[in-house]
């Protein structure tokens, strides 16, 4: 068996006195791409904002490649390679898809490699290349989620979070990206997605997992993730 | 007199008086618009600061007779650290609190109050005086002007094209913003928000302290030095508007021109006031300034 | 009910035996002006703690308060009993004026405006000399006068506890108010206003109405002020006045009864007593306050809960959550 | 009546506490003398100068043993932020303080409420500034005041003597009008209005006509051009400017200096401040400046060159006016208790005081009566005038204490 | 019979066209579903009807005959329109029963509080009236959220997610309370992921995708409408259905 390449030990936090993760284990192994699904307001989110350091984890562990990255800043943790792009894709608004992307490979590592990184970005979303000058706040949903995952990109992850990419975007736009993300897992970065269509989830990723209540429910093997089971997860329909 | 003459005379005079009041208020808000455009923190100690960078050059070239140039890097420095400690003392720890806004007004004030009387301590309160970069006087349109103004005048502008240089191309300054317009995005692409922070307070601090430099050469320098500008510079970033370097600069000479005009039609004595109306009039009809956004 | 009441009760009885203790003309006026500060400092409370409105304006209605006291008892000449209605009557108009822009504003820009109103109030007053007195000042009020008896005769004991009872109004007033569906509306509004409004509180009413109820705190210790120093100066619109209330009331804690009143009657104490140290004292006043706002942002009145949660935490060990 | 004898420790508690910012006097035959004023923010300077003068005067007394075995001590009464009630504590703490002589202090307050008070406890109280607030103060009821008397004069001469040394040097040949008219700035603050309206009212009833005429607010000024530029458009023959500020009459200084016009350039009491010159260097060269209550020049009085070169020898820097009038205020108490004897008895203090005729660094000091005021004029307070050049500061005025002649300033020579 | 009419509102933010004329109309007494993908323009739809924080860029919503346009978002709720947020919002410093207290409209009567009281023990909350609203439960909250907006004496109320993020037996616990409401004549419009609930609770459901009305029906039609699965499931669901 291959070791996880992120390990999530027993993982409890929340938010004020509430706690939102009741104890979440989870593996990513190598070479593996998993997705999370399950109801909105139980936790994915959460979770992946403790795994890249933005909330606190009020007791487990997160390793990642081997190393015990609880409690790093984001920062520290965005260098070692475990980039999350998050919900909602606001960006940097005021400034341009260059130069967001160009923040993306912060890191004086991570900047050397930026221009042969960002030209790999363009090849993945040519329609970024055409809007490089534009500003974020002027970019359609579609192209902002483009940008936000070009971002993780740049930042040369070894793992890559992407919380719901598809968030309001037309079946058209959900089918571009899906390759997108495809063409980009097929470049050896590991993905590690939220999505609430099973379809998307199914076509991207080798594992999916059911998380509920703040703890994982169900682990389902590649493929298993049979449409008759989402209806009864999302419509209670047999 | 020929009426024309004088016309045209009082329009070079309102425009020299202009020029070098927006040049001074230019120079004077840019470390404020700094860290109020992109931090979206409002330091009141900005003033207090300047006062210290005009003490620190005066000991430096004049106490200790090392020169007006030991003195201006001596100040830049000396606020530049002081911008630091600020950061780190008075909003840095309370960034996590819900209401931050008005816990940095009251930390920045404090601030401000502790810079001043530590001033007061230290340099005494007799009034001290720097010597002007440039002597002689310059012609502007037909008017003359000091020397050390017209340095001014071309080195204000000069600061805030820097500065927005800075901010638009650098790494450091493309990251400040980044941290302004989304820290959490910014936290995940590698860029550690309070390195910035500090970063912006220093560049601040230190643009305060060249301020109180050239303030320094042109008006006495006393503890207290730093009120009035701050007062003006903070009209001149309001009415620029948040999260704008260009919108300072309009503001400021705005504000500059405003009171030059307002003097000659209005007489000096109702300027003031007006300033203050006009200044709550535009937050009431355009709360973000007059070229601010969201 | 009655525990509650025995609080109130011991500190307004030891403030009413205070002259009985001590004559002592220097500790009385510490007193006095101790006393007003907390009737302001109380009223700012409900504007800035129960409201949530970061309103830089209430000083200022305290001076306009001092000025209109002041201008009409002095040079029209009414009788000086009107004193405190005529500043109530100012601040209450004053606040109000000052509301409308802050209807429409947010955050600092609240701060902004209302700090720009007591600019405003400021070039006024200096610009209307013959009025007001210009930068000296306004001197000479007359004294408050009941019947035949001057509140200045007797060391001053009359002012003591007239201020002592404008305390006493203000702590049945506002204990009130928190306890009225007026209060809760503000407070309402003040954790969470688009809530508020979608629970059907009218946004523009109520908070004229905190605004000109917090302004009769100020209007009236401000003409108590004036009547009792016989001055107004217009530093009362400046920098260090306003920070030395806001001191007091981020000292006590915002948003509770009693804390803007300890922090009131503590700083002005602590203040006096570091008198000494010449300019040394804004340097350690300045510390204190950062140290306050850094360790107890509730203020003092929130130290026995800090002191609680340490113990709990103490005594539970890892079990408290933290914070984030 | 029952008093909880808790309760009562607890409040004379308080009261020591209170009690303890108060400085404890020391021996019994101490004598305080309070510097009553503002010992930070924009004031400071003055406060803290006073203190100065006084605190050398006293250390000299006592090194020569004292006044019949009383020594002086000299302490800050601090007013704070210059809020009433900061002055009214002020108040209260020297009131309280043991072993209290006499207030020497430049002033208390800006507009001098807090003598009421200060009447009310009785000490002696010397001020050397602000005249017009204590007058008006006083007039109502001398007797009440018995104990407030001001070493500075009435500033009424401020108002009327300026069209007679204009006039000297019209005779004397250094000042050449084309015409005789002026033009007039005023500055809003209750000093400086009385002076600019009395002023004009002088010039006018001397023939001169008015060309230009605006007030300022009592504010930071940097930018004088556009006034200026009015004044050019019709160059007045003398230009007055009663800007109060020091800082804002340089500003006006050098950007006057920028084009002058051929004007004679009278700035009131402002240039008097030691650093005008180093703000103005060359430029304040010609300028003319009177004072009131000043001492007399260092060339003509030993006194003021006495008391000058001690202070600057123990402070390391000039002494201001305050540091002279406080120096010779703790002196003159000196005089009194010697003749007294008994520091404690106010009665006998003051009613000497309101008798002294003495002569001091700033002329011969005999109070008004009426007005508690020093008298101001010849042989007793003079008006000096004085013309700046080159960094030196001539007295031209009243001849007795002349330094040397008034002269054409450079910017007219042609 | 229409009790609500939303009549081709359109809001716009910037470039993102959030709603596209969106027509709907709900009937006195009835629960009407609102579903639709994350990102449909539900919430939005909710905010633009209570005009919080900003009404409607075009569009009508009459409620019982009057025209909401000219009223400020506090008057719209004393119309009638009543609504609860996606997240547990409460006034936290407050009491629960003070919470429900500054809803009530004037004029409920003398003895406010007994009125509360009841109102809470509909809730299930009045053993906890004189606590503060930040210390109770999740659930708890929710349910006071609801029960301050029913103070408002809605007669449409707008439910936003109430159960996100409860456990399943809250969850049935939540369809009872939005029946047992429905019973008083209180319309209601539910916004529900929890698709069990909303096919439990509503008559009928209005789907929405882009800002714009994909489906309208009977619950047990509407999603087994492929344009609907579709949107839920991705284009290639319908292949198996």
């Amino acid at each position: 068996m291959p070791e996880p390449i992120l390990n999530v030990d027993d993982l409890v936090t929340g938010y004020g006195r509430q706690p939102v993760l009741h104890g979440l284990s989870l593996s990513v192994l190598e070479g593996e791409a998993l997705g999370l699904i399950g109801p909105n307001g139980h936790g994915k989110t959460t979770l992946f904002r403790t795994v890249s350091g933005l909330n606190r984890a009020w007791s487990g562990q997160i390793r990642f490649m081997g190393e015990d990255i609880t409690g790093l800043s984001a920062a520290q943790i965005a260098e070692r390679g475990l980039v999350h792009v998050p919900q909602g894709n606001r960006l940097f608004p005021q400034m341009s898809v260059e130069d967001c992307l160009d923040l993306g490979a912060f890191s004086p590592a991570k900047r050397d490699n930026g221009a042969a990184t960002r030209d790999r970005v363009f090849a993945i979303f040519p329609r970024l290349a055409e809007r490089r000058k534009q500003r974020c706040r002027t970019l359609s949903g579609g192209e902002r989620q483009m940008v936000a995952i070009g971002c993780g990109l740049m930042g040369q992850p070894k793992l890559l979070i992407l919380d719901e990419p598809t968030l309001g975007l037309s079946p058209r736009l959900k089918g571009e990206l899906r390759d997108a993300i495809g063409a980009i897992i097929e470049t050896g970065v590991q993905v590690l997605i939220v999505e609430q269509d099973p379809e998307f989830l199914r076509r991207l990723t080798t594992r999916q997992v059911y998380i509920e209540e703040g703890r994982v429910r169900e682990d389902f093997d590649a493929g298993s993730l049979e449409h008759d089971k989402m209806m009864e997860m999302y419509f209670g329909l047999r | 007199m020929d009426f024309a003459d004088g016309a045209l005379s009082a329009f070079r005079a309102v425009f020299a008086s202009g020029l070098v009041l927006s040049s001074l208020y230019v120079m004077i808000a840019a470390g404020l618009a700094l860290v109020w455009s992109t931090l979206g923190i409002f330091n009141f100690a900005h003033g207090a600061i300047m006062v210290i960078g005009a003490y620190v050059a005066w000991t430096v070239s004049i106490d200790l007779g090392l020169g007006q140039v030991a003195g201006l890097v001596a100040a830049l420095a000396a606020s530049a650290l002081i911008g630091v400690a600020v950061n780190r003392l008075l909003v840095q720890p309370f960034l996590a609190q819900p209401n931050i806004i008005l816990i940095t007004v009251m930390t920045t004030l404090s601030g401000a109050f502790f810079l001043e009387n530590s001033a007061l301590l230290i340099w005494g309160p007799r009034i001290k005086q720097l010597e002007k970069i440039v002597d002689g006087n310059v012609f502007l349109a037909g008017t003359a002007i000091s020397g050390h103004e017209a340095v001014i005048i071309v080195v204000a502008p000069l600061m805030m094209l820097a500065l927005w240089a800075f901010l638009r191309f650098s790494w450091t300054g493309k990251a400040i913003r980044a941290v302004a317009q989304n820290r959490e995005f910014a936290e995940l692409s590698g860029i550690r928000p309070e390195r910035m922070y500090a970063i912006a307070f220093a560049i601040s601090a230190a643009l305060a302290g060249f301020a109180g430099v050239m303030l320094g050469a042109i008006r006495f320098i006393t503890p207290t030095l730093g009120a009035d500008p701050l007062i003006k510079a903070m009209i001149v970033v309001i009415l620029g508007g948040l999260g704008s370097i260009p919108g300072t600069i309009l503001g400021a000479y705005l504000v500059g021109f405003g009171e030059a005009v307002s003097t000659y039609f209005l007489g000096a004595y109702w300027t003031q006031a007006m300033m203050f109306f006009v200044f709550i009039l535009i937050l009431v009809i355009r709360p973000n300034g007059l070229m601010g956004r969201e | 009910m009655t525990r509650t009441l025995v609080f109130p009760a011991l500190f307004f009885g030891a403030l009413a035996l205070l002259p009985l203790m001590t004559d002592d003309s220097y500790v009385r006026h510490i007193a006095i002006i101790a006393l007003l500060y907390a009737v302001v400092v109380s009223g700012w409370n409900i504007t800035l703690g129960f409201g949530g409105v970061f309103n830089f304006a209430h000083l200022a209605l305290f001076a306009i308060a001092a000025y209109a006291t002041g201008i009409l008892t002095k040079t029209y000449d009414w009788p000086s009993w009107t004193g405190i209605p005529v500043g109530i009557g100012a601040s209450v108009i004053a606040a109000l004026v000052v509301c409308l822009p802050v209807l429409r504003l947010r955050g600092i820009y609240v701060i902004l405006v209302t700090f720009g109103f007591g600019q405003l109030c400021f070039q006024f007053v200096l610009n209307q000399r013959e009025l007001t007195g210009g930068n000296f000042g306004f001197v000479r009020i007359p004294p408050l006068k009941l019947f035949d008896y001057s509140f200045r005769s007797d060391g001053g004991i009359g002012y003591y506890y007239v201020a002592l009872l404008l305390l006493l109004i203000t702590v049945v007033l506002i204990h009130r108010f928190v306890h009225s569906p007026f209060g809760w509306r503000v407070m309402a509004l003040r954790e969470n206003e688009p809530y508020a409004v979608a629970r059907g509180i009218a946004l523009a009413r109520v908070r004229l109405s905190t605004f000109a109820f917090s302004a009769i705190f100020p209007g009236a210790a401000g003409a108590v002020y004036a009547q009792y120093v016989r001055s107004a100066s217009p530093d009362m619109f400046g920098f260090s006045f306003l920070t030395i209330a806001l001191s007091m009331l981020l000292l006590g804690g915002v948003g509770t009864i009693w804390g803007p009143i300890v922090g009131a009657l503590v700083f002005s104490v602590f203040s006096e007593l570091m008198t000494p140290l010449g300019p040394g004292r804004y340097l350690v006043t300045a510390v204190v306050i950062v140290a306050i706002l850094r360790f107890f942002p509730k203020g003092l009145s929130g130290i026995p809960e800090a002191w609680q949660t340490w113990r709990k935490r103490a005594h539970a060990g890892r079990d408290v959550a933290p914070q984030p | 009546m029952f008093i909880n004898k808790g309760l009562r420790r607890s409040v004379t508690g308080l009261a020591a506490v209170l009690a303890f910012a108060v400085p404890v006097a020391a021996q019994d035959k101490t004598v305080v003398l309070g510097v009553l004023g503002a010992f930070a923010g924009p004031f400071a300077a003055d406060a803290v100068e006073g203190y100065n003068g006084a605190a050398l005067a006293a250390k000299e007394i006592n090194a020569a043993g004292g006044i019949d075995g009383f020594m002086f001590e000299v302490e800050k009464f601090d007013t704070k932020e210059m809020t009433p009630d900061a002055v009214l504590s002020a108040v209260e703490r020297l009131k309280a303080t043991d072993n209290l002589g006499a207030i020497v202090t430049p002033f208390g307050s800006l507009s001098g409420f807090e003598m009421d008070y200060v009447a009310e406890i009785g000490v002696p109280y010397m001020v050397a500034a602000n005249s017009n607030q204590y007058r008006s103060i006083i007039t109502e009821d001398p007797e009440f005041y018995k104990n407030t008397w001001s070493l500075a004069p009435s500033y009424d001469a401020y108002q009327t003597e300026l069209p007679k040394v204009v006039n000297q040097m019209i005779e004397s040949g250094s000042f050449a009008p084309e015409n005789k008219t002026y033009a007039i700035i005023g500055s809003d603050n209750p000093y400086s209005m009385p002076i600019y309206e009395g002023l004009k009212k002088a010039m006018d009833a001397d023939g001169w006509e008015m060309t230009f005429d605006d007030v300022v607010p009592p504010v930071e000024i940097n930018d004088w051009r556009v006034m200026l530029s009015k004044i050019r458009e019709n160059p007045p023959a003398v230009i007055i400017n009663t800007e109060a500020s020091s800082s804002n009459a340089a500003a006006f200084m050098n950007q006057f200096m920028e084009d002058p016009t051929d004007s004679l350039l009278f700035i009131q009491y402002a240039p008097s401040v030691p650093e005008f010159v180093d703000l103005t260097k060359e430029n304040s060269t010609g300028v003319l400046y009177n004072m009131l209550g000043g001492p007399i020049s260092a060339k003509v009085s030993d006194r003021t060159k006495e008391i000058g070169e001690k202070y600057a020898a123990e402070y390391g820097y000039d002494s201001s006016i305050y540091g002279y009038i406080c120096y010779e205020m703790v002196y003159l108490y000196a005089d009194l208790l010697k003749e007294v004897g008994d520091p404690s008895d106010y009665d006998a203090i003051n009613a000497t005081l309101a008798e002294t005729d003495k002569e001091m660094v700033h002329g011969r000091v005999k109070f008004d009566p009426e007005t508690h005021l020093s008298i101001q004029g010849d042989g007793y307070l003079p008006i000096q005038f004085y013309q700046i050049w080159e960094g030196d500061r001539v007295t031209i005025y009243p001849p007795v204490y002349a330094t040397g002649d008034s002269r054409t300033p450079p910017w007219m020579a042609n | 019979m229409s009790l609500l009419t939303v009549s081709n509102v359109t809001k716009s933010f910037g470039a993102l066209r959030a709603l596209r004329g969106v027509s709907f109309d709900v009937h006195r007494g009835e629960v009407l579903g609102l579903a639709g993908p994350n990102g449909s323009g539900k919430s939005t739809l909710f905010n633009v009807l209570t005009k919080i924080p900003v009404g409607p860029d075009s569009g009508r919503v009459v409620l019982d005959g009057v025209d909401l346009s000219g009223l400020r978002p506090h008057q719209i709720v004393r119309q009638g329109l009543a609504r609860i947020f996606q997240t547990e919002t409460d006034f936290g410093a407050l009491t629960v029963i003070q919470n429900v207290l500054v809803a009530l409209p004037r004029g409920i009567g003398r003895d406010v509080r007994l009125y509360a009281l009841n109102l809470l023990e509909d809730f299930g909350l009045a053993d906890q009236a004189d606590r503060p609203a930040s210390e109770i439960g999740v659930f708890d909250r929710k349910k006071l959220m609801i029960a301050t907006a029913m103070a408002c004496a809605p007669r449409v109320l707008l439910l936003d997610e109430p159960a996100a993020g409860l456990s399943k037996p809250e969850v049935g616990a939540m369809a009872k309370l939005i029946k047992q409401i429905n019973r008083q004549d209180v319309a209601i419009v539910v916004i529900e992921h929890v698709m069990p609930l909303l096919l439990d609770v509503s008559e009928r459901l209005v789907v929405l995708d882009f800002g714009e009305v994909l489906a309208e029906g009977l619950p047990g039609e509407v999603v087994r409408d492929p344009k609907v699965i579709e949107a839920y499931l991705g284009s290639e669901a319908q292949a198996h259905a």
